[in-house]
């Protein structure tokens, strides 16, 4: 265990005992597996467990009706996670006082916090949360590939997807009543798993990660047949970041990157 | 099942020169859905229109396709045609085969290919249209003008001339606005005074204009026909009611030191006070800053003397709601403030004034009774130097713009000057004189050949105070290629025009734009230049940008002819062209929301039956909406969809294109 | 221990003496290191551009890529033409790729354009933010002074960050001694500067009217930042009386007396005694003399003489 | 005769391009209807789809194009700060930054989408874009490696 335990669990039945909160949503270890805890009860606490292996992105709860009708309620989030909250504030998902953060990193627990605290926290301890490198190199010799080659690349890459959407379910960003996918009249993307369907879907899916992918993993995590998905995440992240100068889940009140504008926008490539 | 019917036009030569236009009928009665399909020489024309009209009753056609010129050109004509034959309007689509197609293209059977697939394209599109209806907006027939200056006093006359009720809101405690404190206007030389005031006291008595003075406007809601304002009506402490105008408190008030902000701080006034001795309405208010009745608790003089114990230390700020139909805003300018140039003295030197500060010196009510005696020390100065452009264009300061008016003022003032002090000198510098406009060059000229002001084209350098008194003024004179400096009694600047502080938050309040300057943005600079982007709010005045007199009571009047023509009828007729929100899709995340541009998609709380919020979703204001779509773009859950424009309609025209 | 680079030019060690030692003195007692640039060069002054720009830039660029390359991050010019020239050079070499590698060709020498040149104002602002104000025991209440920036210290959009119309650097510091900043007029005006030796009458009527107008506001001395500005006033004040143009008597102190004055420095530490118009009366309202101060005086007036 | 006119296009020499093109209505719309007007000739293969504004352009309509087998794709509206709509135009913008540069990663090669701001008074420019853009993808060729086609079952 990475994180201190004792400390989340103790805070995690002080929470609950003291009626601040309904549920603790947190992770347990199930054989190899680590899995969402879902926790009523004080007593309960020390099934709570956390380390490196926890990768699920437990904000993708918030949106369930079961969960949501326990509110208020604590999540264990990493850094991550808390800038899935921020989003989810940003877009009016959760509010504050609904949801209160047990804080965690590597390092171990962080306290427990409010939402604006949380807000604090990550734009001083996690302002810059470094890429993964071997993911930039990966992005760095796709862009060098000719189009036909990329083309090629990402058909090879998504020809395997079998349209579960697991990806979708995974992620708190995914929050949709009913997916564009889903939608047949008219139907904008094609079900079927074949290629343009699946090119077509994870054009969508990527770009309306704009402004908003907290590039936490947990659609790649999830993907059983093992699609890259961050390498489209991270591409779209650092697009937005270079053109608009915004780093997604960082600021609460943030206005939507796709859904604002300013006037000097770059436009050379418009004539 | 749909019943389309294709009409071809030729356009005389137009099309059917490059188009083979009886191909074209003959290859749409081909297509799914199309029962009937024509060509004729001239469809717009009457006989080509019966033609239509016929069809849609004898085939009982539920879409029509009319293939012909663009629909900029006749959509409207077609559209009327339709509904005179029963067929709701928006059932009928173009296909521009003239501008897009005939016109441009020479080959006939590329031109007859193209032709086809436009037609094709509109028929698949057609018959995903439904009936749409005109959108029907209750109209409140009272209009709010904001700012009682001249832009909101012919405003509001104008619009009660035409028997609608108007309400005039002014922040300061009197009517009349800048003008007010104007000598003489150019380039008449009339009476600043004499002209507006019969104007004032109009206003104030006519029974359609409901004055509400010293107040301002806290909050709008609603959109065009149904706003709901709210309006702060400081307080006062003094009873309008029972204040007969009668001057005694104000003439035995001790506190008689306080700089009188009409004066632009020359003169000075009491506690009590009105504004000025025309002011509309004529009844003082306490300035609960300096009164020290109000401050400590001790004086009370004005209370005791009062003859209809009008006055109450307990007043407070009251809160009104009144509903509107449509806004005007008239809220001004003010000058920029000239201490932020530092080669000008910075603000220090006081003998160094603005141009308002000149309007009261000559002014025959200002504080040296119309003399022109410079402030430090009272003397009639000898030597007046009047520098233009002082903030205006330029970009240091951040404004490239013209203020538009300095140029006319500036030469008035060298006049009066002239005028007052006959052995005077006035110099004048000037990068260059705009005075366009009736009657204007003449009026420079006059400056310049009849009245003798000094003008001298080049830019001040520096401005100091010599220990004598004397402020030396050093510039290029660049005509003469020469630097200049001149020992001045008093200097003048033309200071910037610039927006009234804080205008930003009321435009945000009604959803106006603005310019990086902060002046209010019209619609569309030529075609539409007293509307804004937010539907039933107008602009007049300098509020949207530095004019002068003329102009502003131009716009005032364009004004007053929009709200009229709104309040024509009781309700208003909008295109149905608006966004619609499926409440069942939406998650809420507020894109569209912010995304658009006139504040027409709002949150809007599901209540259950016990009245319970449920849920928020967005909801489309149709009396906001413009149409435009693109909350529709923005919204990842497609809950959003554009009548005229839908997914489904624009889908069937993509794949008709394969 | 804070340490500064520093590139005392060729004034400092003659006509700017009292600067110099002013500087050290301060920079010492705020415990900041002065690290002089190993073997450096004229910065080119006014009289380089008049003719050879790639000498007017060669000459700076040697300084600065010496001092780059002896790994000094800032560097104070305490002159305010040598401020000008460094500082300048960097702004020219940033905006133009091609000039640099010109320059490196010249001078055989690399710049990457690292260093960091510090004014006069703003290395004794420094030195106050790193300590200096809290060791100022003595109070120059009574004082007026006309601070005079003239025109190296005021100009350059992108050299000086300070208003150039009504700059402001010197203020805050003069303030904290308890001296009074007089209102003037001629803080930016011109004093002749570079036209010293040419055309000595420009200067004398410049000059002039600088003097008249502190005296008209009532100034006890002149505060500058420029050794230029400074023997133009200082030096130059006794022809404009001697000329009957008028009678000063104007005392011209540099930023860094003053300081140093307010920090209990003597006047001799200071080079107070090595002004043309004395300025020792004037230091002894707050330094009151020991008793071999009489000779310090008698010396500062043969000079004068 | 008709059959023969509409096979005109894939019986001609060479490759005819399909182009499709999304228009704002009252700024490309209108500058298309100037360049007619003006009888300014240009290349027939653009199809155009009107819509009040940019900023109704799903990222959606320019994929289903190209699945549809377009050979490339042309978006225009109101120049920035004309948008009729006052800011659609620059919704629209951000949207395309992103979106390209999305596509270009998957596979869609340069030459293939194209943007452009052309005013109602811009008939000429209207003329020479479409020419422009023709030239442009008649010389690339079929849009072969388009990983958005649908496939033939």
């Amino acid at each position: 265990m990475v994180a201190n335990i004792n400390e989340i669990q103790s805070a995690a039945a002080a929470l609950l005992n003291e009626g601040k909160v309904k549920l603790v949503l947190g992770y347990r270890v199930r054989g190899n597996d680590r899995v969402p805890a879902f926790v009523t009860q004080a007593d309960q606490v020390g099934c709570l467990a956390y380390d490196s292996a926890c990768t699920q992105n437990l904000a993708a709860y918030l949106r369930k009706g079961e969960v949501r009708s326990r509110m208020p309620l604590a999540v264990v989030a990493r850094p991550e996670v808390m800038r899935s909250l921020m989003l989810l504030t940003a877009e009016s998902q959760i509010a504050e006082g609904q949801v209160t953060v047990l804080a965690v990193d590597e390092q171990g627990f962080h306290g427990v916090l409010d939402l604006a605290g949380t807000a604090k926290l990550l734009n001083e301890q996690y302002a810059r949360i470094a890429p993964d490198s071997s993911l930039m190199e990966q992005l760095a010799k796709i862009e060098a590939m000719t189009p036909q080659e990329r083309s090629a690349f990402w058909s090879e890459q998504f020809e395997p997807c079998t349209r579960c959407y697991a990806c979708r379910a995974a992620c708190p960003g995914c929050f949709c009543e009913r997916c564009i996918v889903e939608m047949n009249t008219p139907q904008w993307i094609s079900t079927a798993a074949e290629s343009h369907g699946n090119f077509a879907w994870h054009m969508i899916r990527a770009f309306h990660q704009a402004g908003r992918c907290v590039e936490c993993g947990a659609c790649q995590d999830a993907c059983p047949q093992g699609i890259p998905l961050m390498l489209l995440n991270h591409f779209i992240a650092r697009e937005v970041e270079r053109e608009f100068d915004a780093r997604n889940g960082y600021d609460p009140q943030a206005e939507p990157v796709i859904g604002s504008w300013k006037q000097d926008d770059k436009q050379e490539y418009i004539r | 099942m749909a019943r389309i019917g294709v009409f071809i036009c030729h356009c005389g030569e137009n099309i059917g020169r490059t188009v083979d236009c009886a191909a074209v009928a003959q290859e749409s009665a081909k297509l799914p859905g199309v029962v009937v399909s024509l060509d004729y020489k001239y469809m717009c024309s009457d006989p080509g229109q019966q033609m239509i009209k016929n069809a849609i009753a004898e085939q009982k056609l539920t879409g029509v396709v009319v293939a012909a010129c663009s629909p900029r050109m006749h959509e409207t004509t077609f559209r009327r045609a339709a509904a005179e034959a029963g067929l709701n309007p928006y059932l009928l689509e173009m296909a521009n085969l003239r501008e897009h197609c005939s016109w441009v293209h020479e080959d006939r059977p590329i031109a007859t290919g193209k032709a086809v697939d436009l037609v094709r394209v509109m028929v698949e599109k057609v018959k995903r249209n439904r009936a749409l209806y005109p959108i029907q907006v209750n109209v409140e027939p009272t209009a709010m003008v904001v700012g009682g200056g001249i832009a909101g006093i012919q405003a509001a006359l104008d619009i009660a001339a035409g028997g609608k009720k108007v309400i005039l809101v002014e922040k300061s405690p009197s009517i009349g606005g800048h003008m007010a404190r104007l000598s003489e206007t150019f380039p008449t030389l009339d009476c600043s005074q004499c002209i507006l005031t019969p104007r004032m006291v109009e206003a104030a008595s006519h029974p359609n204009i409901t004055l509400m003075t010293y107040s301002e406007v806290e909050a709008v809601d609603g959109f065009i026909g149904n706003f709901e304002v709210t309006i702060r009506k400081k307080a006062r402490y003094v009873d309008p009611a029972k204040c007969t105008g009668c001057g005694s408190c104000y003439t035995k008030c001790p506190q008689k030191k306080i700089p009188s902000e009409f004066d632009a701080l020359l003169g000075k006034r009491s506690a009590i006070y009105t504004p000025f001795p025309q002011a509309v309405p004529n009844k003082p208010v306490i300035d609960a800053e300096h009164c020290t009745m109000l401050t400590k608790g001790k004086c009370g003089v004005c209370k005791k003397i009062c003859p209809r114990d009008a006055i109450n230390y307990e007043d407070k700020d009251e809160l009104v709601k009144v509903k509107v139909g449509a806004i005007v805003l008239a809220t001004g300018f003010e000058l920029w403030d000239h201490s932020k140039y530092g080669e000008y003295g910075g603000g220090r030197l006081v003998d160094v004034i603005d141009g308002f500060q000149f309007e009261r010196l000559a002014s025959a009510s200002g504080p040296t009774a119309g003399e022109i005696r410079r402030p430090s020390d009272g003397q009639v100065p000898h030597t007046v130097v009047f520098i233009q452009c002082c903030g205006s264009r330029d970009e240091k300061q951040g404004m490239a713009y013209c203020s538009k008016i300095c140029c006319m003022y500036t030469a008035k003032h060298a006049m009066l000057y002239r005028h007052k002090v006959h052995d005077g000198r006035a110099v004048v510098f000037y990068m260059d004189i705009r005075a366009a406009g009736k009657g204007y060059d003449e009026f420079t000229r006059r400056a310049i050949e009849s009245d003798g002001a000094e003008y001298v084209r080049g830019r001040v350098s520096r401005i100091y105070r010599r220990a004598d008194g004397k402020l030396i003024v050093r510039g290029a004179d660049t005509l003469a290629g020469r630097p200049v400096s001149i020992e001045a009694d008093l200097v003048v600047l033309a200071d910037a025009v610039v927006p009234r502080k804080g205008g930003e938050k009321l435009a945000q309040m009604c959803g106006v734009g603005y310019d990086t300057n902060g002046f209010y943005s019209e619609a569309h600079p030529k075609l539409r230049p007293v509307e804004t982007a937010a539907a039933g709010v107008f602009l007049a005045g300098a509020c949207q940008a530095p004019k002068d007199i003329p102009d502003t009571v131009a716009q005032a009047s364009a004004c007053a002819a929009k709200v009229l023509g709104l309040f024509a009828a009781p309700k208003l007729e909008r295109e149905p062209i608006v966004a619609r929100v499926n409440q069942n899709l939406c998650v809420h995340c507020r894109a569209c929301i912010n995304t658009c541009p006139y504040g027409a998609t709002q949150d809007r709380e599901i209540k259950d039956r016990q009245g319970n919020v449920v849920k928020v979703v967005a909801e489309v204001n149709e009396g906001l909406c413009q149409g435009c779509g693109t909350c529709v773009a923005i919204c990842r859950s497609n809950a959003i969809d554009l009548d005229g424009f839908t997914d489904e309609q624009i889908f069937a025209e993509i794949a008709t294109l394969e | 221990m804070n340490s500064i680079g520093y590139y005392p030019g060729c004034s400092l060690s003659g006509g700017g003496i009292e600067l110099d030692l002013s500087i050290r003195g301060l920079a010492q007692l705020a415990e900041v290191e002065l690290r002089e640039i190993d073997d450096w060069n004229c910065c080119g002054a006014t009289a380089a551009h008049n003719l050879d720009h790639n000498l007017a830039i060669a000459l700076p660029y040697r300084i600065l890529a010496l001092a780059e390359k002896q790994g000094l991050g800032e560097v104070l010019a305490p002159c305010a033409a040598c401020f000008s020239r460094l500082k300048g050079t960097n702004v020219r070499l940033e905006r133009s790729g091609d000039l640099k590698a010109k320059m490196q060709t010249i001078v055989d020498l690399p710049y990457s354009g690292s260093v960091k040149i510090l004014s006069i104002t703003e290395f004794l602002n420094r030195l106050m933010e790193l300590g200096l104000a809290d060791k100022l025991p003595k109070k120059l209440t009574g004082l007026k002074v006309a601070p005079y920036y003239g025109c190296l210290l005021s100009r350059g959009e992108d050299i000086v960050s300070d208003d150039a119309e009504s700059p402001s650097a010197m203020e805050a510091a003069l303030r904290a001694t308890g001296a009074e900043v007089v209102d003037w007029n001629f803080a930016t005006e011109c004093c002749g500067g570079g036209f010293s030796m040419s055309l000595t009458d420009a200067v004398l009527d410049l000059s002039n009217a600088i003097l008249a107008d502190a005296k008209a506001a009532g100034a006890d001395c002149i505060v500058t930042g420029c050794p230029m500005c400074h023997s133009n006033l200082d030096m130059r004040q006794l022809k404009i009386q001697s000329s009957g143009m008028g009678q000063y008597d104007m005392p011209v102190l540099y930023l860094s007396e003053v300081l140093g004055l307010a920090a209990g420095m003597g006047c001799d530490q200071l080079g107070l005694n090595r002004h043309f118009i004395p300025a020792m009366a004037l230091a002894h309202r707050f330094d009151p003399p020991p008793q071999a101060a009489e000779t310090a005086e008698a010396v500062s007036d043969q000079r004068s003489n | 005769m008709t059959q023969a006119t509409t096979q005109t296009e894939t019986k001609a020499e060479g490759f005819e391009p399909r182009i499709v093109a999304f228009v704002c209505n009252w700024c490309t719309y209108a500058g298309a209807d100037l360049a007619g007007t003006s009888r300014l000739q240009y290349a027939p293969h653009v199809r155009i789809v009107k819509l009040p504004c940019t900023g109704r352009i799903d990222p959606l309509f320019i994929l289903k194009a190209y699945e549809g087998g377009a050979d490339a794709v042309l978006v225009s509206g109101c120049h920035p700060g004309d948008c009729h709509y006052t800011s659609g135009n620059y919704h629209a913008r951000r949207r395309w930054t992103i979106f390209r540069r999305l596509l270009s990663l998957a596979g869609v090669e340069e030459g293939r989408l194209f943007f452009s701001w052309v005013s109602a008074a811009e008939g000429q420019k209207f003329a020479d874009l479409i020419n422009d853009v023709t030239a442009q993808v008649k010389a690339a060729g079929p849009f072969k490696h388009n990983p958005a086609r649908r496939q033939a079952w």
